[in-house]
């Protein structure tokens, strides 16, 4: 019987290695958006996925007489998955560029593909700084996290915060923001008295807030991945660190717009530095957050889906620069150096690092006709990276 | 490793056994000596705790106290294959195969390892040639040729059970212990059965765990009497067949004796059914 | 360090709550459903939405969290798992991944993939105080409610088991279902029943811990390893083996990153191969027990 | 009559007319459809793991969900030496499986008591723990960021690993073949046969002279050697090593993959990965978004109907056929 099922199988092989064969016609432009659309990262996913849909819906799919196609992959957020299809996409679907990338590890792995390839990837979201030096067919449009903390190390000393303990989700992006947040606020005078780290499946932040209520630090600063944000702030509030007079500080990610709404009152009035907010007061900002939100069922953007309609943008000028000629190189130099505004605001790819130089701004949660959002309050203007300074 | 005091013709010699369960006593101080070349029938009623004591014979359980040595050699505490290695072999009152090979992947198995080739992983299984005869040879002798490629599952209850004792002979004992080897064989593969164990070679010694007195009468030249975890008597059979106390205790259970065939579903193909026999053989035992 | 305690025992009980039905279904059918987790976020679903699109209050969702799941348990069990009982455990092992796939995929393509956030009511969200810093105890009103909840819960399980006469069923057919259909026993119905409180049982856990542990349609497969390890170090042959196990993993975790954060989760796991080489029946098993 | 006997007996052993077939089959294929090199890498690598976790959970009775744990020390050690030391491929191989041998012989001593349950348990928790020391060992594994600048050297000194994954292809499949034909052999022998036995019926192995630990202890070992190599095939064909290679899901996913394909029966795990990824690879193309509903779908069809009779679909409706063969 194993016999017959195991012909069975090879048949079915067989079939399926004839059926998926893929054919590039050459009036198209492919764009490969890999992905995790399924597991813990899936909301990044969605995000980018539909801010990308969405920009392409705005702005046509027709570029420089080239037909836009995306093409959407599912890694699961494994990167030896990344990798793979990457490679299947440049090798088989020959597309003209790598997009997406949700945690940095994905976009690592990728990388020496785009550099053999010379495929242009554009990380929408992974926001490890060291990702762009991984290869220079790197270009990045979502944001690093050293920007985002640094920030606010400016900001915390001014406003009486100094004393702060850090908790921060024990990978890369995490050790980044407690490293430079760090750096930065022993440079403003202020003092970092603890570095906590959780591990990212750790369930449960009771210990770690704890342990934070009985160091009494000014203010906790925080960096988890979006989604985990809202626990922490329940937590922060239900264990009194508020009422014991400790601010909850830290990156965007922790008040996500992709989840704030639902967060209640316990987010009220918690400072956060990122580049993107839903309430961005722009002209553009509006209209990208209500055709979004149209478009998607309710759902509000959040900074990931920015950086997927701003790597968007910058594929699709590019693409009108280089005029669809010369393969990945001219594409790349199209890339480099675009200054344009963003729903976000101000922003460009810096030529030299091929990463993203924005504003930086400082949100606390307030309400808004009956709805929660990151009010802006303060920006730090054209933050570049702080991890290529060194 | 002192020899035992008892005459050198002592092959296998436990002494002093001592078994609880928990509260129960399973095995009370009982001292069990077989002679080389015996053929040594140990009887008792349900529960008298035979197949305890064939346990911790074997080493599938060690004894609360006591002492078992092995020509000469103290193996108390040794692992059951250890002792296997040293000559001791047993059969089980539930059959215990292996469901999923053929009667002849069985043996070869068996016999390979019995032969020293069980870590040989370069060359098929029976590309050996005494392997292959040696098989061949046990399947003529306990009828399992024309079976000999169906799975063990699929065999009707004899001829598992004459699998169960040819495994036992696969290993070649020197001393081999049968618990109830014929329960549940047909009445007409009895005979056969015990006439091709008996007709091993003299210097084998058997001890029998039976209920069918026939049989045991039949075939043992020395018998021990095991009531309630204790030794009731020894003797030829003559002697115990005329001891009354044997009477008195034993032969109001006479009857059982047949029907103790395990129904063939209870045939588990795990390691528990021993912790079952045992627990069953001590929990009887004071109800 | 009293608080501590506290914390670690709210967590255990929550664990508890959510693993003690897959405890029971693996010693009385013998049946390995790794799908135990679906369950608890179906009851962690039902209260979200509830709450979310028809505004009912947090308590009545409670118990309307057990009975969905129950309900959806009984159901399963009668169509689908009771086929399988005595197919190999590889099989069921293959069986209920393949129902959590569809759980997670199936939630995620209806309610979508963000964290969901469920809003207590106010009298759940404060914080009680007692003693001074060096023996402070302070208690989230919230882990209280959990705390008391499951407490009552695991109350009402021993008597349900030892006093009632559905107890003793059960408890026979654990021991041994033969018999147990031998001495007139329906085991069909017991196992239906059980098989639906433990999911019931699981659903309200997911509901009472949708705030601690969070909701997203990964719930199944993130803490399938957590209900393992409680049945594994508790055993399947009581319910006070899961609770004990439960109460020492939250403890023990909760301790372990308040003190030795570096060591991350490497407390737990150790802690459980030491336990399970030295017993490896389960720590709080009766000796011959399953 | 004798050759009756052992005729019958090396009956097993002895080559199917469809092994070969196959095996040409396999390898042809880059080469016939050079666009599918990489997958078909991928589910070389995974057959070649599901295989090794045949040896100890199909032939031996131990049931595992901590096998990544020498997939990924495989992986990582290859990847590491490839980086520090040398870039040959090989040689990384063999390294690679010799540590995983030795995690494997030192782990074995878990597995020699208790339920399945108990086993499930304590081999997951050996691979939980072997992800946080990866994790904590950062300034060596690199940490959560994975471990970059893995540069491998060309195959033999002369096949460069191309974009195409030609190279990549046939390098994992013959690693495959090599070491499918010693399990293959290793199965067939006296010594696989005393596993089997231990696995049906560990009294009475015991009860024949069988040492059941010690033959445990070797299986286990060399299934994690094999894993191993798995683990290293797959760092070195992806140049990229990070954490997930010892998460619980590749446990638990190859477990998946070789009980669709059948346990006990060495090919079962090839089967099973070639049908997983193809299916995984398909579907998820079709719907990124919602591809683990209908591999679950599959799963729970697979099991109700059962292996054999789903491949035969005009026998659904009679009386079930009893299980399928896991």
């Amino acid at each position: 019987m194993q016999k017959r099922f195991f012909l069975q199988a090879v048949a079915l092989a067989a079939v399926s290695l004839t059926v998926t064969g893929a054919m590039a016609q050459d009036n198209t432009f492919k764009i490969g958006l890999i992905l995790p659309m399924t597991g813990q990262q899936a909301t990044t996913g969605r995000q980018i996925e539909a801010a990308a849909r969405l920009y392409m819906a705005q702005h046509g799919d027709t570029v420089a007489g080239k037909k836009i196609q995306l093409i959407v992959k599912d890694d699961t957020s494994l990167p030896d998955a990344t990798r793979r299809l990457a490679q299947e996409l440049v090798v088989n679907d020959k597309v003209n560029v790598l997009a997406g990338f949700g945690i940095t590890p994905s976009a690592m792995a990728t990388a020496p593909i785009a550099t053999q390839s010379k495929t242009p990837m554009v990380v929408m979201a992974a926001a490890t700084s060291s990702i762009t030096q991984a290869s220079p067919y790197v270009v990045r449009t979502s944001f690093t996290l050293p920007q985002a903390s640094v920030a606010l190390a400016d900001w915390a000393p001014k406003n009486g915060i100094k004393k702060v303990v850090t908790l921060v989700s024990d990978y890369g992006p995490g050790l980044d923001a407690e490293k430079y947040f760090k750096e930065r606020l022993t440079f403003n005078g202020g003092q970092v008295t603890e570095s906590l780290r959780v591990p990212l499946r750790g369930p449960d932040f009771a210990p770690f807030l704890q342990k934070v209520r009985d160091a009494k630090p000014d203010a906790l600063f925080v960096f988890v991945p979006s989604g985990a944000g809202a626990a922490v702030m329940k937590q922060f509030a239900e264990r009194g660190l508020d009422k014991a007079g400790i601010k909850l500080i830290g990156t965007g990610d922790v008040t996500d717009d992709d989840q704030l709404a639902d967060m209640g009152d316990v987010a009220l009035g918690v400072v956060t530095s990122h580049h993107y907010s839903a309430a961005h007061p722009s002209a553009l900002n509006k209209k990208f957050v209500e055709e979004f939100t149209k478009a998607n069922k309710g759902l509000r953007p959040n900074f990931m889906a920015v950086g997927g309609y701003d790597g968007m943008r910058v594929i699709y000028e590019a693409l009108k620069i280089s005029k669809g000629q010369g393969g990945g190189d001219a594409l790349l130099a199209g890339m480099k150096g675009q200054i344009f505004e963003s729903p976000r605001g101000k922003m460009f790819i810096d030529a030299q690092t091929r990463d993203v130089v924005q504003d930086i701004y400082l949100r606390k949660v307030e309400k808004k006709d009956g709805q929660l959002y990151n009010v802006e309050f303060d920006v730090i203007k054209d933050v570049k990276d702080p991890g290529k300074a060194k | 490793m002192s020899t035992t005091l008892n005459d050198a013709a002592t092959v296998l010699s436990a002494q002093g056994m001592v078994m609880r369960f928990g509260g129960i006593t399973a095995t009370n101080n009982v001292t069990l000596n077989i002679k080389k070349g015996a053929r040594h029938a140990l009887i008792g009623p349900n529960g008298a705790g035979k197949t305890t004591l064939i346990n911790l014979l074997t080493g599938v359980l060690t004894p609360t106290e006591g002492r078992i040595t092995l020509e000469g050699e103290d193996i108390t505490r040794l692992a059951p294959n250890q002792r296997v290695r040293r000559g001791m072999v047993r059969t089980f009152q539930i059959n215990q195969l292996f469901d999923s090979l053929t009667p002849l992947q069985t043996l070869a198995l068996v016999v390979s390892q019995h032969h020293g080739l069980g870590l040989k992983w370069w060359q098929p299984l029976g590309r050996n040639k005494q392997v292959a005869e040696r098989c061949e040879q046990l399947l003529a002798q306990f009828h399992l040729t024309e079976v000999m490629n169906q799975p063990t599952r699929v065999l009707a209850y004899g001829k598992r059970r004459l699998l169960e004792i040819a495994i036992a002979l696969a290993c070649e004992p020197r001393v081999l212990l049968l618990d109830e080897p014929v329960a549940g064989v047909p009445a007409g593969e009895r005979e056969e059965l015990l006439q091709t164990v008996a007709a091993l070679p003299a210097d084998v010694s058997i001890l029998l765990i039976e209920h069918d007195m026939d049989l045991v009468f039949s075939f043992a030249n020395f018998m021990t009497v095991l009531v309630n975890g204790t030794l009731l008597t020894e003797g030829t059979p003559e002697q115990i067949a005329n001891d009354p106390q044997v009477k008195a205790v034993y032969l109001g259970h006479g009857e059982e004796a047949g029907a103790a065939g395990p129904p063939q579903g209870a045939n588990a193909p795990s390691g528990d059914s021993a912790a079952h026999e045992v627990a069953s053989s001590g929990g009887k035992f004071n109800g | 360090m009293l608080t501590l305690l506290f914390d670690g025992i709210a967590y255990g009980m929550l664990l508890f709550i959510l693993a003690v039905g897959l405890a029971v279904t693996m010693g009385l059918m013998n049946f390995i459903n790794l799908a135990h987790g679906a369950f608890a976020m179906a009851g962690g679903y039902i209260t979200v939405l509830l709450m979310q699109r028809f505004g009912v209050p947090f308590l009545v969702c409670l118990p309307l969290a057990f009975l969905g799941s129950a309900l959806l348990g009984a159901v399963l069990e009668r169509t689908l798992y009771r086929p399988l009982y005595h197919k190999p455990h590889l099989d069921q092992v293959l069986f209920s991944i393949g129902l959590v796939f569809m759980a997670v995929a199936g939630v995620d393509y209806f309610i979508g993939s963000t964290q969901q956030i469920i809003q207590l009511p106010e009298w759940l969200k404060g914080r009680t105080e007692l003693g001074s810093d060096g023996w402070m105890l302070g208690m989230g009103h919230y882990r209280l409610f959990i705390v008391a909840v499951c407490a009552a819960l695991t109350v009402a399980l021993q008597y349900l088991l030892t006093r009632t006469r559905f107890g003793s069923q059960l408890r026979a057919s654990v021991d041994d279902q033969r018999v147990a259909a031998g001495m007139g026993i329906n085991v069909n119905i017991v196992f239906l029943s059980t098989f639906a409180v433990g999911s019931g049982l699981a659903g309200l856990g997911g509901a009472l811990g949708a705030e601690v542990l969070g909701l997203d349609p990964s719930f199944p497969l993130k803490f399938m390893v957590y209900f393992l390890i409680v049945v594994a170090v508790g055993g399947t042959s009581s319910i006070t083996g899961p609770l004990l196990a439960a109460l020492l993993l939250g403890i023990a975790d909760v301790a372990g990153k308040y003190y030795i954060p570096k060591l991350g989760a490497f407390i737990v796991y150790s802690l459980m191969i030491a336990i399970l080489i030295w017993r490896p029946q389960g720590l709080f098993v009766r000796k011959g027990g399953k | 009559m004798t050759m009756g006997v052992q005729s019958s007996l090396l009956k097993d052993s002895r080559f199917k007319a469809w092994e070969p077939v196959l095996w040409l089959l396999a390898f042809a294929a880059p080469a016939l459809s050079p666009s599918h090199a990489l997958i078909i890498n991928e589910i070389a690598i995974v057959a070649l793991f599901a295989v090794s976790l045949d040896l100890i959970l199909g032939y031996t009775g131990i049931v595992s969900l901590g096998h990544a744990a020498f997939f990924g020390l495989g992986g990582y050690v290859a990847a590491l030496f490839a980086k520090l030391v040398m870039p040959d491929p090989l040689v990384g191989l063999a390294v690679g499986m010799l540590a995983a041998t030795l995690l494997g012989a030192l782990a074995s001593f878990t597995v020699m008591r208790g339920s399945d349950l108990t086993r499930l348990m304590v081999t997951l928790g050996v691979g939980l723990i072997l992800l946080e020391l990866a994790n904590k060992l950062d300034w060596l594994t690199g940490g959560a960021d994975g471990l970059q600048g893995v540069v491998m050297g060309p195959l033999l000194g002369r096949f460069e690993f191309d974009l195409n994954g030609q190279t990549a292809a046939y390098y994992s499949l013959t690693v495959l073949l090599l070491l499918f034909l010693l399990l293959r052999r290793v199965v067939h022998s006296p010594f696989g046969a005393t596993l089997m036995a231990i696995r049906d019926n560990r009294l009475r192995a015991m009860a024949i002279g069988i040492p059941v630990n010690a033959r445990l202890a070797a299986s286990y070992t060399l299934a994690a050697a094999v894993a191993g190599a798995a683990g290293a095939l797959m760092t070195q064909t992806t140049g990229f090593a990070s954490l997930d290679l010892f998460e619980f899901h590749r446990s638990a996913d190859v477990m998946l993959i070789l009980v669709i394909g059948g346990t006990g029966w060495l090919y079962g795990g090839v089967a099973g990965a070639i049908v997983f990824k193809l299916m995984q690879d398909a579907i998820s193309s079709i719907t990124p978004q919602y591809w683990t509903f209908w591999i679950g779908l599959f799963l729970v069809v697979l099991v109700l109907v059962g292996r054999e009779r789903l491949l035969r679909p005009w026998t659904w409706f009679k009386r079930p056929s009893g299980g399928g063969k896991a």
